[in-house]
């Protein structure tokens, strides 16, 4: 039972969301922040943004992203007080 | 020492970073901002960077190469900013007791600096048009 | 320039000489005594040479390079007399266009020196004894 | 006629042989001054240095060789006026 409740929709986690470079100028933001139903993984914070923010459809339904300052894949679960990066193609060097 | 300056990077301060009477060779890369021909000459390249992200990044690159080389010493930097071009943008140096694995050491930390680093650039050109510019969308 | 000096070595030095916007990459190589191990600690090498080969010789490694290589700019510097422990005794580099000529031409110019150049070093330990050093009798 | 009188033993090569580092201490010189029967080659040189010179038994029977500041084989046929340079293993870098 206890197990069950966990999982329900009542729980949520919340995220911080920063976007760089030229993803930064599509939004129009740096931060924001961002509250899904658990369990969440990084996949669906994207479709929550491409869907909930203005412009956000212009975003990739799959960029690359890192959680905490480390690159993850798409399918990594969120976990309340993460900080979702949205990296544009890397330029780096 | 932070991974990240505004300021014009001296080669020279890497490899005596990296310098060891026990190291026989060192390899030093350095990258430049290209006069470039593709677009149309460029003036500077703006660099920006998920810092924090970077600091660490480069920080988990130096931890591999020293699992994998383990008498090699490493150091590197990033300028950020605007970059003017002929100017240094990014340099990795790698010292180990032989020439080997000294450039491969080197070789590795450009190449995963290239791959992994949270760093973008717009190109500023003479005419003041500007653009984004990943690694991908041309032979970097 | 002279390949042969007999004062101390500035990698930085070589790497103005290679500069140009038109680069973005440059790949320096430098090699330092070795305090050692194998023999007992080594406090100096005497290096001697057939300098005017010397010189010859690295104009044709350098010739093969730009061939091969065709926009790369490459230099080197070799140090000759006696080179304390620690100190450089060798430095080449390279640049070019992007980074992957640039470690080509690079690891090309110390390949061949090594096996080409008209070089030899006595070992001088820091019990005074003295010995030839070639670089087949050692892993170099 | 003419071709039999240029191989004939009366004509001669000189070539000045320079020895360095370990060489020149078993030798005991850094340079002389070698005459020999034409046709000669760097390996017939290396023979009689070799055979006449205090020690030059010590040297190897096919030491690394180079002719006018460019590395040649032990067949490469002498020239009158040659330098030929006896080199020990190198040890560059």
């Amino acid at each position: 039972m206890h197990f069950r409740d966990a999982l329900s929709s009542s729980t949520t986690v919340t995220v911080t969301v920063r976007a760089f470079a030229r993803y930064a100028e599509i939004l129009g933001l740096e931060e924001t922040t961002l509250e899904l139903d658990e369990p969440a993984t990084v996949s669906d914070a994207v479709k929550l943004l491409r869907s909930s923010i203005p412009n956000g459809s212009r975003l990739p339904e799959r960029p690359l992203v890192a959680i905490n300052r480390e690159h993850v894949l798409a399918e990594t679960p969120l976990q309340d007080g993460d900080e979702l990066a949205l990296l544009p193609p890397l330029a780096g060097g | 020492m932070s991974f990240v300056t505004r300021q014009p990077i001296d080669g020279a301060a890497l490899l005596a970073q990296v310098a060891d009477p026990g190291l026989g060779g060192t390899a030093l890369f350095v990258g430049s901002v290209r006069r470039g021909k593709e677009d149309g000459p460029v003036e500077a390249i703006e660099y920006s960077a998920y810092e924090t992200m970077l600091e660490e990044e480069f920080g988990r690159i130096v931890t591999e190469i020293r699992s994998r080389w383990r008498e090699a010493r490493v150091v590197g930097v990033h300028r950020l900013g605007r970059i003017p071009a002929g100017e240094i943008s990014i340099a990795v140096a790698a010292a180990a007791p032989h020439r080997a694995e000294a450039f491969a050491a080197c070789r590795h930390a450009i190449e995963e600096a290239k791959k992994r680093l949270p760093v973008w650039k717009k190109e500023i050109f003479q005419d003041g048009s500007e653009a984004w510019r990943d690694n991908e969308s041309r032979l970097a």
